[in-house]
């Protein structure tokens, strides 16, 4: 049998958190009542789960690597939003006219700038607060903790203490009429930049080297190791790649949120723990699922029972882990 | 005696927590030839292999590899001086498919198309079953196919010394003779191997030289052949004879 | 009495413990062997709770305890000391004991009492120590103790726990050549009070030969014999299994 | 006598032993020797700082839980007095029904908490208790109706307490004998009983259980101990003394809001106050308390001098203004738990080498060699 003639057969996915999320979203369309409205939160929840998506992705891929569990990943969020603060500022001339080409590209610079601040201030938290408590999650939880009150007051201590504005360049206000559901712009915007980051990700996670030894790193460090590859190194790296994609997760955050306080990374942080629970620790799939059940769930029950919208995320990570207590797409350990 | 072996272990001792594994283990791995390392469970044979991986810390004595010592270095650094490893429980990662381990194995290939065709025909002539599961996740594949897998990662890129560990450990036996073939091909293109086994049937088939190890210590070593011929000295060294010490 | 029957343990596909039906009577010693990989230790796990069974059951007493908990299945009188060395490494020698002893006396859920002024159990941790012959090193972190040390406490706190069934693996593994009696001795004991069922995975064969009323050999998760010493030692098919030259159900 | 009031936890050390003392004399004499409100405020908030944090360490330090929750159970006591009295008029019916209230709900929520810990991993633990504090806290501005929202409720105290209610005419040594004396003394007789409890509970043979969950639960298991129940058990006995502590504060600050029991910086406080004052101690406790309140309030003074003293270099300025104080505390803190692990109690019980490391990772379950 020449080896050409050996037939080859195509593997399939486990689809079931696919259709919880399906479920969620044409769930909520017979309880919000009208289709526009409908259409308005599944986009804003959308757009949310995107950002959250963005960045919880860095934690959720180093926790999966080296068991390092970064309790102070928001801070980089923080500093991400204040950084565009000061780049859109800058750019104001850019930002002001009502022309959508300058004004994306002054968010992209804003984004590239929050990026390598955060990269930077991503190593250095890396090598000064992680390195020294690998494999120890008690003091790992106590050390990043310190990290992030760190991180906060010295942003106050550059940006003062008060919160800043971050208003959306003048394109991207208002919002786009789909019949008679009106879209918020930026929304729209948010989830294209977040499909791209995505796009982006997955690329590399399933098309490179690079992204197929971070998959088998976080399944198997040692036997990566013993096919000569440094594990250390490349977890380094994805510890920056981490906190430079919070970097970006901030700046569309900021935006999001039109203002920007220090404590904007404690606030996600809470959150980005949610979806990376559900998610399934370690798993990129995962993250990105939850990240989009956990938007879209707190813009419906925002809606539905602004009350309960508080409770929303809870339910949702008790509900999953009653049904998968290692979350949607937990990560083989061997 | 020929040239320097390839692989030579003298004095080496481990510890794993308060447990001391490897009392002084002296290893000669002659170059282009097939050696057998025997032994009891729980005598060490394993522990001996990560200890060349540098995957355990060796306590004391010395590992050199082509003359150059191995006992200090970090394990992708071992790997990297030509060593490929096959654990124990041949360290697939399942999430990865066929394809992908393989990919990730050739460290020299950034995309598959740059792997060495002549060597993936012959991974494939050896290991049919890898073209046929080549885009599923290597979770999904049957024991024997997984260590099938494992060996050809060591071999998608030529690599000096093999370090396989008990290939037949929970193999039927019809799959077991199929590795056995795989194994003796790859032995007839001169690729050294340790091979730790406790199936005698593979040991016999496949080794040259031969060293048993028992508490930590080689305790025998010899021509795989003269201990095949030997059935006094197997019971002796091997099976549940009522000699040895307390 | 402990028994198990049709035992299956399957981890994803590998089947580590394949369909074993056998029964251990209180007063003997029965002796588990068998090469590298053949379940032994999971078969341990399996009885002492650390693994669920994937099918069959096991029987206790009359009781079907294949579902229980770790914890109850001790409480019930199956104790059992570990391949590798399990102890409160920060707690005293004696504290470790203690606690052992405390949780026979099911006097673990004591809000109010101080537990140094449960004189009985502190008194009954200390002859334990002193039976083992670590009475001096009472006080000391059990981590500090050296391995054949820790190996003789952790054989002192499953004799604390009084169990009906001792589940020993590999209880002489690592121990100093001089270490090895005491335990043996321990064991031979445990064996006089002809009430007790002893389960013991073992090596070294001569431990085996001197203490063991029965084999059980395991090959690749399957019972392969099972009878007296001398019988089971001479079977060809169990020398095959340990050389692995033929998996005996084919032979 | 001291042997049973301490339930045999003598402080094994001379130092430790005199420092105790000195700070059990200084918390009794503070009304007496020093008047002014500020010097009872800082004492009043040590005490509460004190039951709060040892009940903290109860999970922490003896039985290994990383829980976030801790500061919701501090808030719930603290709401349930407040509200009470709010609604209710002051009174002690009304003090007593908010914190019977409190403590059910935290009894409640401290053992569904605890019974979550059955199903996850411990780093999940440790992610969902802070999930659960966050959403808590957020609730708590959230229904302003009953809480007051933001700006918190205020509240009068039964008559007893209230500062106009005279006892003696003349002051008695120095102090004026009024409800707010009554108050204060109230206050360290509830600290002093509540610290002897908890100290006989992590004596008590429960006590000696959590220790050998934290050392190995897996051997705790084997042993026969069913250590979901013990976790849960010693979530609730924590949560219900930490209910206390809130009430206390509150009925102290005849205040609640938000900021003052439910606020983040105050987890934060007590994982520094645990760290710095030695895990698995209570004693590390009550020395960690003392110290942080102290440097709390009269660091702040010292750095407001320094900020003034800067005042030519903007950014040195603004790293030494007093309400950047957190970040020298972050420093602190990070700088604690690498090099300082023990703390000041673990160092001053056996100076050379660490009492114990409460992270040690226990060794795998049966695996073969």
């Amino acid at each position: 049998m020449t080896v050409a003639a050996v037939p080859m057969t195509v593997p399939r996915r486990d689809p079931w958190p696919l259709a919880l999320l399906a479920a969620l979203a044409l769930g909520a369309l017979p309880l919000v009542g009208s289709v526009s409205s409908w259409v308005t939160l599944s986009v804003a929840g959308l757009a949310m789960g995107m950002i959250v998506f963005i960045v919880a992705s860095g934690l959720t891929l180093v926790f999966g690597l080296m068991d390092v569990l970064n309790f102070g990943h928001g801070v980089f969020i923080a500093l991400g939003a204040f950084v565009a603060t000061s780049v859109l500022a800058g750019l104001s001339d850019w930002t002001s006219p009502a022309d959508l080409a300058r004004n994306v590209a002054a968010i992209f610079v804003a984004m590239l700038a929050a990026m390598a601040l955060a990269a930077a201030i991503g190593a250095a938290f890396e090598r000064l607060l992680v390195r020294p408590a690998y494999g120890q999650h008690l003091k790992q939880i106590l050390v990043t903790m310190g990290g992030m009150v760190i991180g906060e007051e010295l942003i106050k201590v550059v940006w003062g203490p008060a919160p800043l504005p971050l208003p959306l360049p003048e394109a991207l206000r208002g919002a786009l009429v789909l019949g008679d559901a009106a879209v918020e712009k930026y929304r729209v915007f948010a989830v294209a930049v977040g499909l791209l980051v995505l796009a982006a990700m997955l690329y590399t996670l399933n098309r490179t080297k690079l992204g197929l030894l971070i998959r088998a790193g976080v399944q198997d460090r040692e036997m990566v190791e013993s096919l000569g590859y440094r594990v250390r190194t490349l977890f380094v790296g994805v510890f920056v790649a981490g906190s430079a994609l919070a970097g970006l997760g901030g700046v569309l955050w900021g935006l999001y949120q039109q203002t920007v306080t220090a404590q904007i990374g404690a606030q996600v942080n809470v959150l980005i723990f949610i979806v990376v629970i559900v998610g399934g620790l370690g798993s990129t799939l995962g993250c990105l699922v939850g990240a989009l059940l956990v938007g879209l769930l707190a813009n419906y029950t925002g809606f539905l029972a602004p009350q309960l919208a508080v409770f929303s995320n809870i339910a949702l990570m008790i509900g999953v882990l009653l049904w998968r207590p290692l979350g949607l797409y937990p990560v083989g350990r061997r | 005696m020929s040239a320097a072996p390839l692989l030579r272990l003298a004095g080496v001792h481990t510890h794993l927590g308060a447990f001391h594994i490897l009392h002084g283990v002296d290893l000669e791995v002659p170059e282009g030839e097939v050696t057998v390392l025997l032994g009891r469970n729980g005598a060490g044979k394993t522990t001996t292999l990560r200890t060349i991986m540098g995957l355990t810390p060796a306590s004391a004595g010395t590992i050199s590899f082509d003359g150059q010592p191995l006992q200090a270095r970090a394990t992708p650094d071992i790997a990297r001086l030509g060593l490929a490893y096959v654990p124990e429980n041949m360290g697939i990662f399942g999430d990865l498919s066929v394809r992908e381990n393989l990919l990730l194995a050739a460290r020299g290939a950034r995309r598959l198309e740059q792997i060495d065709a002549k060597r993936l025909d012959a991974i494939f002539v050896l290991f049919p079953a890898l073209k046929t599961f080549w885009l599923h996740p290597a979770g999904t594949l049957s024991g024997g196919q997984k260590q099938m897998l494992a060996i050809a990662r060591a071999l998608v890129e030529p690599r000096r010394l093999l370090l396989v560990d008990e290939p037949s450990k929970g193999l039927a036996p019809a799959i077991v003779a199929n590795l056995i073939g795989a194994l003796r091909d790859l032995k007839a293109t001169r690729t050294t191997l340790l091979l730790v086994e406790q199936n005698f049937a593979m040991a016999r088939a496949l080794g040259d030289g031969v060293a048993v190890i028992d508490d930590g210590r080689v305790v025998h070593r010899g021509r795989m052949a003269a201990l095949a011929d030997d059935a006094a000295l197997q019971h002796r060294l091997l099976g549940l004879s009522l000699g040895g010490r307390a | 009495m402990l028994e198990t029957r049709d035992l299956t343990v399957r981890f994803g596909g590998h089947v580590a413990v394949d369909a074993v039906s056998c029964t251990f009577l209180p007063g003997t010693l029965t002796a588990i062997v068998g090469p590298n990989g053949a379940g032994k230790t999971t078969y341990f796990n399996a009885l002492s709770g650390q693994v669920r069974a994937s099918a069959g059951s096991i029987h206790w007493r009359g009781r079907d305890l294949t579902a229980q908990p770790v914890a109850r299945r001790a409480q019930g009188g199956l104790g059992r000391a570990f391949q590798l060395t399990q102890l409160f490494p920060n707690l005293s020698v004696v504290e470790n004991v203690r606690l052992a002893v405390q949780a026979r006396r099911r006097e673990g859920f004591r809000f109010w009492s101080v537990w140094s002024d449960h004189r009985n159990t502190l008194e009954r941790a200390h002859a334990l120590l002193e039976r083992v012959r670590l009475g001096d090193r009472a006080h000391d972190r059990a981590a500090s103790l050296p391995h054949g040390d820790q190996r003789k406490l952790e054989v002192a706190m499953l004799m604390a726990q009084e169990p009906g069934a001792y589940l020993f693996d590999e209880p002489t593994a690592g121990m100093g050549v001089d270490d090895v009696p005491v335990i043996l001795d321990l064991i031979a004991a445990l064996k006089q009070q002809r009430d007790k069922v002893i389960l013991l995975v073992e090596h070294k064969l001569d431990v085996v030969r001197r203490l063991a009323d029965r084999i059980v050999v395991l090959h690749n998760g399957r019972l392969v014999a099972d009878g007296p010493p001398e019988q089971v030692m001479a079977s060809p098919i169990v020398q095959k299994a340990y050389l692995g030259l033929v998996p005996p159900g084919e032979a | 006598m001291w042997r049973r009031l301490l339930s045999h936890d003598l402080p094994r050390s001379r130092a430790l032993a005199a420092l105790l003392l000195l700070i059990v004399l200084a918390l009794a004499l503070t009304p007496f020797v020093l008047p002014g409100a500020r010097a009872l405020n800082v004492a009043a908030k040590v005490l509460v700082f004190i039951v709060l944090v040892a009940s903290y360490d109860l999970l922490l330090g003896y039985t290994g839980i990383v829980s976030f929750a801790h500061t919701m159970f501090f808030g719930i006591g603290a709401y349930g007095v407040a509200i009470a009295s709010a609604r209710l008029g002051p009174g002690w019916a009304a003090v007593g029904a908010g914190l019977g209230a409190a403590l059910l709900a935290s009894l409640a929520l401290a053992a569904l908490i605890g019974l979550a810990s059955l199903r996850v991993r411990a780093i999940f633990f440790a992610m969902i208790t802070l999930a659960v504090a966050s959403a808590f806290q957020a609730l708590a501005s959230q229904w302003s109706a009953f809480t007051g929202g933001e700006d918190g409720l205020s509240f009068a105290l039964p008559a007893a307490l209230q500062p106009a209610t005279l006892y003696l005419d003349e002051p008695l040594l120095g102090a004026r004998v009024d409800g707010r004396l009554l108050s204060y003394a109230g206050l360290f007789g509830a600290t002093l009983v509540l610290v002897l409890a908890m100290l006989r509970i992590v004596n008590s043979p429960f006590g000696s259980v959590l220790k050998a969950i934290r050392e190995n639960d897996f051997r705790a298991e084997a042993l026969g101990y069913r250590t979901v129940v013990y976790r849960t058990a010693a979530n609730v006995i924590a949560a219900l003394f930490a209910t206390l502590a809130g009430a206390m504060l509150a009925l102290w600050l005849r205040y609640n809001g938000p900021d003052t029991s439910l606020s983040f910086e105050i987890m934060l406080d007590v994982l520094l106050i645990v760290v710095i004052g030695g895990m698995g101690s209570l004693y590390g406790a009550v020395v960690g308390s003392v110290l942080f309140v102290l440097a709390q309030s009269y660091l702040q003074d010292l750095m407001r001098a320094a900020a003034g003293a800067a005042e030519g270099l903007p950014l040195l300025a603004a790293l030494l203004s007093p309400d950047r104080w957190l970040l020298w505390l972050g420093v602190l803190f990070v700088l604690s738990v690498y090099h300082f692990p023990e703390g000041v109690v673990g160092r001053l019980r056996a100076p050379r080498r660490p009492r114990h490391d409460a992270d040690r990772a226990p060794r795998p379950p049966g695996g073969s060699r």
